[in-house]
């Protein structure tokens, strides 16, 4: 048993975390580590420079732009830009639709849409959630009717991220209310934004940002070629992509930068002429909080360590890593909120040259925003009915 | 023992659970958050209702009402999440009705009850809790008068208000020398820097440049503000308890009707017994922070000996803070993604509740204050 | 509103206080203080103590000999002899069979058997636990068939308390096997501990203490005139014993001489120099629970205070106190057993005249033994379902 | 990074499971431990297996294992509850391998690894944690030799042990004026109060009075034993987390099995979401207990800053002590009546994780050491 890394993947991580250090534009990496908004350019700017370096898309197979990188090295990389501080990867093209594609797409849809998601020229989101199907995903409603060479599509998607930006959505959609079984009805389709008959609408979330949306189609003409695999497909194709979910959702990297975030700001706050550090009831949450992150982390090498012998793909210990993963997030801006004190309660100043200090006001509503953690991409509960049923076989 | 409110009690429960209800739903209450922060209707109403004088004398148009009596008010305010300063003036105002002379109480108690007059707190909460032993506002005395320098922050309802209570340290001997003052918000040399905040008050980091008081700003005597800050804090954390009560309720009552409604895999999702059973616990957690909520407003006027009132309330804000943190974050969880939206009322509930949880001493410090009171056989 | 009781109140509260210091043995409370076995003899003195006073059975008519005491008489009376350390009532006569005969029994039953439960001459026990029936009762299995004057019982109970010390069970038995709604086919009776064919067997738990049995019925015959209400109706008799649970689930008055008791011991205990209850780890644990249970006993006289009012009996509130009072009573036996720190583990001494701090020794057990309150009379779980059903119409 | 056993550390694993599982099932154990709570054909499986000599060099009959090779032994010797006193003696004759002299290693080793001698760890652990800066036991240089007077409270495997390893105050010299000491067990003026613990072990306070000690019982050099104390004790440490990990899957493993196959309602209880939520968060716990007690066998013996080793084997301890006590009273809990009984081995499991998530320091022992040793910026 060993628990470091080869000398091999120390030499692959040293050399992604001194490239990320030279071609991580400051600017960038701050608004990152101060909860800045992401403007689509920042989002689409950290894009274009991994594309250029090649390390956009490590998992694509190698002729369409993959690196040839194992899952450790994929890891490392993910874990090393997380620690560094770099804008987030937008998931829904490279992550989501390329991987769809790969499997199930024909020669032209590849050839049409991946370099345009490799270079970061289009943007892409997702159509899946609707309002009486969330977890339920199998129950939604928007229909898809043949109509010569288009479908026409009628209906509402939800909890759209970023659609606001997007210029290409994938959707499921169903295409046979008949169907017996409910799954068997529903098809995979890619719809341009531009259509006529889409209306994006903003859900402004609790702390007052813009990143989901509600998504609205009214006879929207999708042209057939913009089917993906065959009609009544469509659930072979999302149960694809949630088994391709990849290994470091439990965002180790990110937690532990802001983890030592968390107690350089503590060690500089002041409680009753001492560190805040030095207050045990603060340091022990902070404490047992850094203990589940460093266990955490050895349980997700664990588990890779065991799919890369195995070569079995990651089963219900995704789900596993996703509740710990979410649950330290929380327990971390929980507790950068806490540090700050009251200062986190100021949001806005009314008079736009008020001195304020922004990043403690950033705390709070970030806080308000990682509660979503535990609800999106299938929410905690969901994960423990997944280890339940697959691993316990209850 | 007597759980239930009097007649009179009852009838204002009764009288402002209606005005919510009809006058300040989530709609209303919406506008007058993000337009001023506070409406002079609403406002009116207060005062009409008898709302704002309700704990002072009759002989200042007060009706002589104690923290029992404000209970109901503040439970409906919590569950409606009214954004006027109501709890800040109420508060502030105990200053004047304590300690202040008798010409600061005729001058400003009517006023107050009338609704012409809203007073800020001042409120100096670094690290989570008013440390009163750490002021930075400064009184001099100046011939017949005081010069007040100096800055509080996150003074709720500054924005608003039209008269400041101020603490300053008048000496350094430290507990006793602090003063309070009452000092006119638009005075020369004092300045507001504004903001909304998480949970859309509006608050201020109030500055105080040379600000030249007469010696009639005084309240009470001078280094003798701290037994009045902790008392008056006391008693308004007792009515914070009974707001955070309001707010629970009204979460613990929106995440039932919607784990009734929302439907997957074709049953709502309320069929599902892990999520009935969190249910079960947020309102048993409900029921425990009442208990809390009803003794700190019984004990807090009753009490005569300061050092088990303060005992009393950091018992019950611990239990508020606790229920405050897990019924917001259960409420949100059992939402869904709904509840993360600006449009569900319970995601503003949630911000009330989260700083509820901190304001006036978060769950360690009162665990702290606790401590140190408690006498260990 | 007001918290306190009334002067009356208080005064009786004074007068139970009195009594119980006048008149609890001093050897009987240092028993009960210090964890030790309490023997049948020693709980059927302190029985026959309150018979004496006319104590035993405030609940009961006044004609058989209860007190005409209010619902809060009661429950103070039951918290001052918590609070004072007493021995336990054993409820199966007094508050559960007595009750069943009052509401259910003949003339005849109630002569013969309410007399010597009040004064302490017979013990009974609880034959409702089988098995395979706990939390689902109506799945019970015992069997009783009529036989002339007599039923013929076969079958298993388990989780006897005490059913060592008794002379008699009452017992839920299936006397119709064939009845479409299975409540249906259960019956109610009372029967002789002595009758041949019955084996009591121990059950020991993991405290090494012997407190609950299985019981074997092989052939037991049982005079019919022993059957409470009607052949088929015990299901009935059941359900209202259920509805008459008492007020003092809680166990407030407990807790509370258990929480003076561990602030004075771990004030005592030596932690790095200064006392335990110094050190804010512990401290704030401490707190917690005391806190808990302030509320808790609010939350216990606001439901009296209803109760008294409205004249409703308790619903689902019951299953509330059931369930915060024994995680504190939980939370206060495994304090205790940390501020013992390692002298909690030793259990027994292997030579009988080795020098040992039994009292020390006992709160391991102790925390062991009450593991069994969220499980016993209703597992927490179930009172959670009752809850959410009866209450918030889940 | 490679987290499987390699072969060799394999093969111990499978023919210690095998060991367990054949020959040492509950009732077995149930014997033992209500006999002599010790069997010597167990010892001298333990022996022949080559367990007992793992952790020592060649050169004392031994296989240089570390912790990393001991901790698929622990882990079966968890899940099988075993009660011999394999832990007090690997770790004993810890302080002989790292400090003691060659004529010690010789006597010493190559007999413990044969399985002829037991050495008794001493342990003085008042409050919860090993506190090596109070001693009470005191040698004191007598002639060529030394004296030692005083008692050492809850040594467990006393009561079987052949040789005592005791530490003893020599100096008042603080930190550096605690040394190690090597007596027999049946020396002159030792003397010991048995007694079984709530976990079914052995252990006795062990009196020291006047007991005469040859120069050569020293261990290490005179006030010199307090590092040598934190390093075994850590490395001791690292082996309870690999205990209790065991101890924890076996605890799930009863329980999902329990929850499958008993039935209420018509259905098995294990149906019901409540439990399967609840089922998922113990495995869970496991999970991340496992990899710290992966990180702790392998960190241990590789970590050479003293501190640095010290606030790792504290952050394991915290996980591990949290898991004890969640998986242990909710394996009680989900099994309902029959999880209380003396009878299913789960009780014992329950116990013997309640204590050891307070060997060698409980949670707020480690986490008060792992604050202090942490290195904020």
């Amino acid at each position: 048993m060993d628990l470091s890394y080869s000398g091999e993947e120390l030499a692959f991580r040293d050399e992604v975390r001194g490239w990320l250090a030279a071609n991580l534009p400051a600017d960038l990496r701050d608004k990152v580590g101060d909860h800045e908004h992401l403007s689509k350019e920042d989002l689409l700017r950290w894009h274009r420079i991994l594309a250029k370096q090649g390390w956009v898309a490590p998992a694509w197979p190698k002729e369409w732009g993959g690196t040839g990188w194992n899952v450790v090295q994929r890891y490392i990389f993910e874990e090393e830009c997380g620690y560094a501080g770099t804008p987030p990867l937008v998931p829904f093209g490279l992550a989501m639709c390329a991987p769809v594609l790969h499997k199930f797409g024909t020669e032209a849809q590849k050839k049409r849409h991946l370099p345009p998601i490799y270079n970061g020229d289009l943007f892409w989101c997702q159509g899946y959630s609707e309002p009486g199907s969330g977890s339920d995903l199998a129950s939604l409603k928007t229909k898809a009717v043949r109509d010569g060479d288009h479908y026409v599509v009628n209906g509402q998607k939800i909890w759209t991220t970023l659609g606001h930006y997007a210029d290409w959505i994938f959707c499921l959609v169903r295409t046979d209310s008949t169907a017996a079984i409910r799954q068997e009805g529903i098809s995979f389709l890619l719809i341009d934004m531009k259509t006529p008959g889409i209306t994006v609408r903003p859900l402004i979330l609790m702390d007052g940002g813009h990143e989901v949306n509600e998504v609205f189609f009214e006879n929207v003409r999708v042209p057939v070629e913009n089917l993906v695999h065959e009609e009544g497909k469509g659930w072979t194709v999302a149960k694809y992509l949630l088994g391709h979910e990849r290994m470091n959702t439990g965002r180790v990297g990110i937690s532990k930068r802001e983890l030592t975030k968390l107690k350089a700001f503590a060690a500089r706050q002041n409680k009753d002429g001492k560190s805040l550090m030095d207050d045990p009831r603060f340091r022990d949450k902070v404490s047992r909080v850094e203990v589940e992150l460093m266990a955490l982390e050895i349980t997700n090498l664990r588990f890779l360590d065991q799919m890369r012998r195995t070569g079995q793909p990651p089963g219900a210990d995704v789900s596993m890593l996703k509740i710990k993963g979410t649950e330290i997030q929380q327990s971390l801006t929980e507790l950068m909120m806490y540090a700050v004190g009251p200062q986190a309660q100021p949001f806005k100043p009314l008079q736009a040259d008020d001195g304020f200090d922004a990043f403690a006001a950033s705390l709070a509503p970030r806080y308000c925003n990682t509660r979503k953690t535990t609800i999106y991409a299938g929410s905690n509960e969901i994960q423990r009915n997944i280890i339940s049923k697959m691993s316990l076989g209850l | 023992m007597n759980f239930d409110y009097n007649e009179e009690q009852q009838l204002l429960a009764d009288s402002i659970k209606r005005f919510i209800d009809k006058d300040y739903d989530f709609e209303t209450r919406k506008y007058v958050a993000s337009a001023e922060g506070y409406s002079a209707e609403v406002w009116g109403t207060l005062a009409e209702m008898g709302l704002l004088g309700l704990p002072f004398s009759p002989d200042y148009e007060g009706f002589g009402g104690g923290a029992v009596d404000l209970m109901s008010v503040m439970e409906c305010m919590g569950a409606g999440l009214v954004v006027e300063p109501y709890l800040p003036t109420v508060t502030a105002a105990q200053f004047v009705a304590r300690a202040g002379s008798e010409a600061q109480k005729k001058a400003i108690l009517p006023a107050v009850a009338s609704g012409e007059l809203k007073d800020g707190l001042r409120a100096d909460r670094s690290r989570g809790a008013l440390r009163p032993r750490a002021r930075r506002g400064r009184g001099e005395e100046s011939g017949a008068g005081w010069t007040l320098d100096g800055v509080k922050q996150v003074v709720i309802g500054a924005p608003q208000a039209d008269q400041l209570v101020v603490s300053a340290r008048t000496s350094n001997d430290g507990d006793r020398g602090i003063s309070l003052f009452l000092v006119d918000a638009r005075a020369a040399g004092v300045s507001m820097k504004a903001y909304r905040t998480i949970d859309e008050l509006r608050a201020a980091d109030v500055g105080f440049k040379g600000v030249q008081l007469g010696a009639d700003a005084l309240i009470g005597k001078p280094g003798e503000g701290l037994a009045h800050i902790e008392a008056v804090v006391d008693f308004a954390t007792a009515l914070l308890c009974a707001e955070a009560v309001g707010a629970i309720k009204y979460a613990n009552d929106a995440t039932l009707e919607y784990i009734k409604t929302r439907k997957q895999f074709g049953v709502p999702i309320g069929a599902f017994q892990a999520l009935q059973h969190r249910m079960v616990d947020m309102v048993i957690s409900w029921e425990q922070a009442r208990s809390m909520a009803c003794m700190a407003c019984a004990r807090v006027d009753s009490e005569k000996d300061a050092g088990e009132r303060k005992r009393l309330i950091s018992a019950a804000k611990i239990r508020i803070a606790d229920a405050c943190r897990h019924v917001s974050q259960e409420a949100i969880q059992l939402h869904g993604g709904m509840g993360m939206t600006e449009e569900m009322k319970v995601s503003h509930t949630f911000r009330r509740l989260t700083m509820i949880a901190q304001q006036f001493g978060d769950a360690d410090h009162h665990l702290e204050r606790f401590a140190a009171l408690d006498k260990v056989a």
